[in-house]
């Protein structure tokens, strides 16, 4: 049970993932969408979205550090 | 606006100038500042990426348009998913842009530098002019745009510099780091000179600020780049760069011309000496909103031909055209025309289009205006 | 519209036709009527913007001041803005989906007839509101189409309270009109329709509909603080209360950064019907196309900043909207790859439609380079507020969002009125608008790069060459319009009827019902293997 | 029927988030003053109020340009007593703006501050400002306002100059409110 849960959180994530990327296979879209929901793929995705967020700003520092300024 | 008459000789008038300054100029100019040539070297760089993937892309599509027509017997095969190929096509594009953001990060670093600078001048945007305050010389000055209103208007050729010629460039020195602080004075403006590479918003109630360094000397052109009301066109920046001697110099210069006009609104005037300077100084800083004629807009800009201001007590007329008139267009003049522009600008309103009051106002009634209201503040004194 | 009156007979005996008279298209609550009304009503204001634009480009064909006051040009250009974006793309798009959406997915009408009339039936209110403005004293707003304070509060003219009016009353219709959709695709779906076969174009007016439920109150909002810096004395945008006017522009791109994507993502959805129907051969990708139009609408909530690199930003600021701009544009950039993966190795042809959506492609990815180059936030400092920008969007607006949506009408033409196109007509009007596009838009890259801002009425001596040629480009484009108007009213009462398939590679339930399609289709919903 | 429930369930649901959203848009303005706060964004300064005393760093002296503007339609001079200021970081610096009323009329006027860089704001502590509160002067009138700032010991390194502005806005009570209508009205002759 418990296993499972993470399993599916593990492969939304990996389907949020994948879109952010822009690639997806027909077969891997079939089972999220036989087995994933709509809801979990939004929660995650707006998870994802700030931890882009989160990225883009630690990129940025470091950036900066590098360039030293 | 106008007759089919002043159409065409517009059209000719412009066909004849405009051809003698044809340009077809169709890149970015590299500039004169270190800055500006990064800058010009990322737009290159990012151009030509832009024409290689565009190549492949539309070669790749021509390709098929050609080669996969039906007319040409092609038969479709049936393949819509290759996720290897897929993932390819994105982080190729994602690993060009990797590459493109490292030189745009420096480059951005390199703006934003914030050493100390040798020469600090503040830039205020009005509508529709722009003031530069060189801070610590004690030197202010507004800059307006020169073009006569007949050019605009298509009733005289166009000059060179039609539209980007001002009364009073801000003039800088080269090799100096100078910062430019930006604010405005009603809405939001944005100084843009393009061979600096600086473009900046000047927004009311907030600073902003820019810096250049000028490699070589000469004269740039720019323009406001924010839309900021009806004459948002018309209110050019010419940049003059001139060696650091010859700007000591130029201070000096200025400065010279500033004590002149003080004593020049000691000396007593003739109404007609009035008059004829006033034209020059009304066409300037006040025909762009109340018209040539006298006749203004209204109901934005009123009428001063027969206007009761303009024919009424003298006074109020002076407080008017000094203070402004708040919440509405008319702005206050007491720091944008020296007192014998004021005098003769509102002696030419008190005379000019029919209004006959036959009075004069001098020079040195206004300098003791301006004195004896501003005597408790020596603003700009350090 | 005679031909639309005519329901076919047969098939749903227990339905009625529509009504006569003006009565019809008062009170209808049939989805292909308000489709149909929509379309309309988008091409008035198409052609209403158009004349707008002409005049524009009239001033701007030499130097000096000729036909219209500053102020004026103003006016026209905040006006030509404001009725393309809301009145002419927008609706366009909702009359398409309105038509074509429930077709496509089985079901027998929207899920909210009633409120999709109301959607419908305000707008001409609206615009009708906005345009009169014109007429005021004081004049139309003049503060350009992204209304910055204070320049529209503070500074605005009368008229900026009607103009508020207006965006609330288009506010309210499109968020109707997206709740319409969202409840009809989600629950009116023929058995066996699941998610997964939905067609490209249902899927991204289903993501471009949560995205208008997410910023159109945006813009209400911002709106509305206006409103009340207007005329209740607050002080959200003035700074001499406390406010900041930069505060505005945070806002109003919170709002309009989507917006972009919401007048772009239904025209990706149109192309990605119509070039699989022309290569004959099924969209490459789709389920990385659906994945990808998700995410970049979630994320496009994180990249407004980057219509705003010259405001003052810090450097932290401006680095992050630049690397989150340039990311997020490669899954935007990959779906161009998807329709040439399609188009190769299929077996090509080009009538009307697919000229339009390769055209699109084309022309779409321009203006996608040209927006890369906006992204690098150094280079934007030249490119900002100039006609590099008025480039930029105009090619990713009009050959983008307007070609797709003639590409739209042309394709589904046939099916609406059950007539065959003209084509030859219909390739020359192509050929006219890509040639005149082109010739219009091309130059301004030019005029922007050598310097000129965007927004003036008259302009420096260098910049005259390629203005003429602007000028003359976008009278034949606008001239060309007129022979779209004619080949619609042509396919209308042509009388050279077509199969219910109407394109040899056409696939879909929308092929599946008669053509003209009937005034009720799937009353019974059909069932999709 | 089920079908016609599940339409009423969603669309409550959407029309929910939209006002929510609506919301969101009123939102966004405190949540950019926070965003401001923590990144200096649009060089609004926001400590205020007494400071503790700390160790003055006098290996490092930092530039603070003042500067004054007037916002249209202010006829009051106004400007700094001294433009220029060399302050240590850790010192508490006292200074004056000046502004006197050339017209005849009793004038309310609001300072507005901003500070550039705007990463700098949030090393600028100002113990006392005359723009914390509005500032009337009647006709002819003139004063001194005093400003008093010190400038943190973390001041980042890189920061050199700190330019100071103060932005005199006319708040009086007889134009506030009406300023646009009679801007359009224009049934004034000038």
């Amino acid at each position: 049970m418990h296993t499972d849960i993470i399993q599916r959180c593990w492969r939304t994530l990996l389907g949020v993932l994948a879109g952010f990327l822009g690639v997806r296979s027909e077969s891997a879209r079939e089972q999220d969408f036989k087995e994933g929901r709509a809801l979990h793929f939004v929660v995650i995705g707006v998870l994802m979205a700030v931890v882009f967020v989160i990225f883009v700003i630690i990129l940025v520092r470091w950036a900066l550090s590098i360039l030293g300024a | 606006m106008g007759t089919i008459r002043t159409i065409i000789f517009g059209l000719s008038l412009a066909l004849s100038s405009h051809s003698a300054h044809a340009e077809w100029a169709l890149n970015l100019s590299p500039g004169v500042t270190e800055v500006s040539r990064s800058v010009y070297d990322l737009h290159m760089t990012i151009f030509w990426i832009c024409v290689a993937i565009g190549v492949v892309v539309f070669g790749v599509m021509f390709w098929s348009i050609f080669h996969h027509r039906k007319s040409r017997g092609a038969e479709a095969h049936h393949f819509h998913e290759h996720t290897l190929v897929e993932v390819a096509w994105t982080i190729v594009p994602l690993g060009i842009l990797i590459a493109m953001a490292v030189p745009a990060t420096a480059t951005l670093v390199k703006m934003y530098d914030s050493s100390e600078a040798d020469l600090d001048v503040q830039i205020t945007g009005y509508q529709w002019k722009w003031r530069y305050t060189y801070l610590d010389q004690d030197l202010d000055f507004f800059s307006n745009l020169t073009t006569p209103q007949e050019q605009i208007g298509n009733q005289q050729a166009k000059g060179e510099h039609y539209l980007l010629e001002v009364d009073r460039h801000l003039v800088l020195p080269t090799d100096t780091k100078i910062r430019l602080l930006l604010t405005a004075n009603d809405v939001i403006h944005s100084w843009w000179v393009p061979a600096l590479a600086v473009k900046k918003d000047a927004v009311p109630g907030f600073i902003n600020e820019a810096w250049t360094r000028i490699d070589e000397p000469g004269i740039y052109r720019g323009q406001c780049a924010e839309l900021c009301g009806k004459d948002h066109g018309f209110m050019p920046i010419v940049v003059e760069a001139v060696p650091p001697e010859q700007f000591q110099q130029w201070l000096a210069e200025v400065k010279a011309e500033k004590l002149a006009e003080a004593a020049a609104a000691e000396k007593s005037w003739t109404l007609d000496e009035l008059m004829t300077q006033g034209e020059q100084v009304y066409l300037r800083a006040c025909a762009a909103c109340h018209q040539p004629t006298g006749t203004g807009v209204p109901p934005a800009f009123p009428a001063l031909k027969g206007s009761p201001i303009a024919l009424g007590d003298v006074g109020t007329h002076i407080d008017i055209v000094l203070n402004g008139r708040p919440a509405t267009a008319m702005q206050a003049f007491r720091d944008q025309l020296s007192a014998s522009e004021l005098a003769a600008v509102i002696t030419y309103e008190r005379n000019a289009w029919g209004n006959s009051t036959g009075e004069a106002v001098s020079p040195s009634q206004i300098a003791e205006m301006l004195a004896g209201n501003a005597d408790t503040v020596g603003e700009g004194a350090q | 519209m005679s031909t639309l009156d005519t329901a076919a007979p047969g098939a749903h005996e227990e339905h009625h036709g529509p009504a006569t008279g003006i009565g019809r298209w008062l009170f209808t609550t049939n989805h292909k009527d308000i489709g149909t009304l929509y379309l309309w009503f988008s091409l008035l204001m198409f052609l209403i913007g158009g004349v707008m634009a002409l005049l524009i480009r009239s001033e701007l064909f030499q130097p000096g001041l000729q036909l219209v006051e500053p102020g004026f040009f103003n006016q026209l250009t905040t006006m030509h803005g404001l009725i393309m974006v809301f009145g002419a793309v927008m609706p366009a798009f909702v009359g398409l989906a309105n038509w074509m959406v429930p077709l496509m997915i089985g079901a027998p009408d929207m899920a909210l007839p009633r409120m999709n009339n109301w959607s419908f039936w305000i707008l001409p209110f609206a615009f009708a509101i906005l345009v009169s403005t014109l007429f005021m004293d004081g004049g139309a707003p003049n503060f350009g189409w992204t209304f910055y304070a204070p320049l529209s509060t503070t500074y605005a003219p009368p008229s900026v309270t009607y103009f508020i009016f207006a965006i609330h009353i288009m506010g309210a219709s499109s968020i109707m009109g997206a709740i319409n959709i969202i409840a009809t695709i989600l629950n009116l779906r023929a058995p066996g329709m699941t998610m997964m076969k939905l067609p490209l174009f249902v899927w991204t007016w289903l993501i471009t509909a949560f995205l208008l439920i997410a910023v159109m109150p945006v813009l209400a909002g911002v709106v509305t603080m206006m409103l009340m810096d207007i005329h209740f004395g607050t002080s959200f945008f003035n700074a001499a209360g406390g406010g900041d006017p930069v505060l505005f522009q945070h806002v109003f791109w919170f709002f309009g950064h989507p917006e972009v994507y919401i007048m772009i993502l239904p025209a990706f959805g149109i192309v990605s019907q119509i070039i699989p129907t022309f290569s004959r051969k099924k969209l490459f990708g789709y389920a990385s196309m659906v994945y990808a139009t998700a995410s970049i609408a979630i994320l496009s909530f994180l990249v407004w900043a980057h219509h705003m690199f010259t405001v003052g930003l810090p450097l932290v600021g401006e680095l992050f909207f630049m690397f989150a701009t340039m990311l997020i544009a490669v899954p935007t950039g990959v779906k161009v790859f998807n329709w040439v993966a399609t188009m190769y190795r299929g077996s090509l042809t080009f009538e009307t439609p697919m000229l339009f959506a390769i055209a699109f492609v084309v022309l779409f990815t321009i203006g996608g380079f040209s927006g890369l180059m906006l992204a690098i936030a150094p280079v934007d400092f030249q490119y900002h507020d100039t006609y590099f920008v008025v480039a930029h969007f105009h090619y990713v607006l009009v050959p983008g969002a307007i070609f797709s949506i003639m590409a739209g009408v042309y394709y589904w033409l046939p099916k609406w009125t059950g007539h065959a196109l003209n084509e030859s007509m219909g390739k020359f009007h192509f050929w006219c608008s890509f040639i005149g596009v082109n010739i219009t838009f091309f130059p301004m890259h030019f005029l922007g790069l050598a310097g000129m801002p965007r927004r003036i009425p008259d302009y420096a001596l260098q910049f005259a060459d390629f203005n003429m040629v602007a000028t003359v480009g976008a009278f034949i484009f606008g001239f060309s319009q007129l022979l779209f108007v004619w080949n619609v009213i042509h396919c209308i009462r042509s009388r050279e009827t077509v199969s219910a398939q109407v394109w040899e590679g056409a696939h879909g339930l929308e092929w599946e019902v008669p053509s003209p399609a009937p005034y009720h289709t799937h009353t019974t919903p059909p069932r999709v293997e | 029927m089920d079908a016609a429930q599940a339409n009423r369930r969603l669309i409550l649901r959407l029309l929910m988030a939209s006002v929510l959203m609506f919301g969101f848009g009123f939102a966004l303005v405190p949540l950019y003053d926070v965003f401001c706060k923590v990144t200096g964004l649009n060089g609004r300064i926001t400590a205020t109020g007494p400071v503790d005393a700390v160790a003055v760093d006098t290996a490092r002296s930092v530039k603070v340009r003042l500067i004054a503007i007037n916002n249209e339609g202010m006829p009051w001079a106004f400007g700094p007593t001294e433009s220029l200021l060399r302050v240590n970081p850790g010192e508490m610096k006292q200074t004056a703006y000046r502004a006197s009323n050339p017209t005849t009329r009793r004038m309310v006027a609001q300072a507005i501050p901003s500070v550039s860089p705007g990463e700098a704001a949030q090393y600028l502590h100002k113990i006392n400002c005359f723009c914390f509160d509005s500032q009337a002067l009647e006709g002819g009138g003139a004063i001194d306002m005093p400003l008093m700032f010190m400038i943190d010991t973390d001041l980042p390194e890189s920061i050199h100059t700190i330019t100071l502005s103060y932005t005199l806005f006319d708040i009086s009570p007889d134009k506030t409110g009406t300023a646009e209508n009679d801007t359009q009205e224009g049934g004034s002759p000038i």
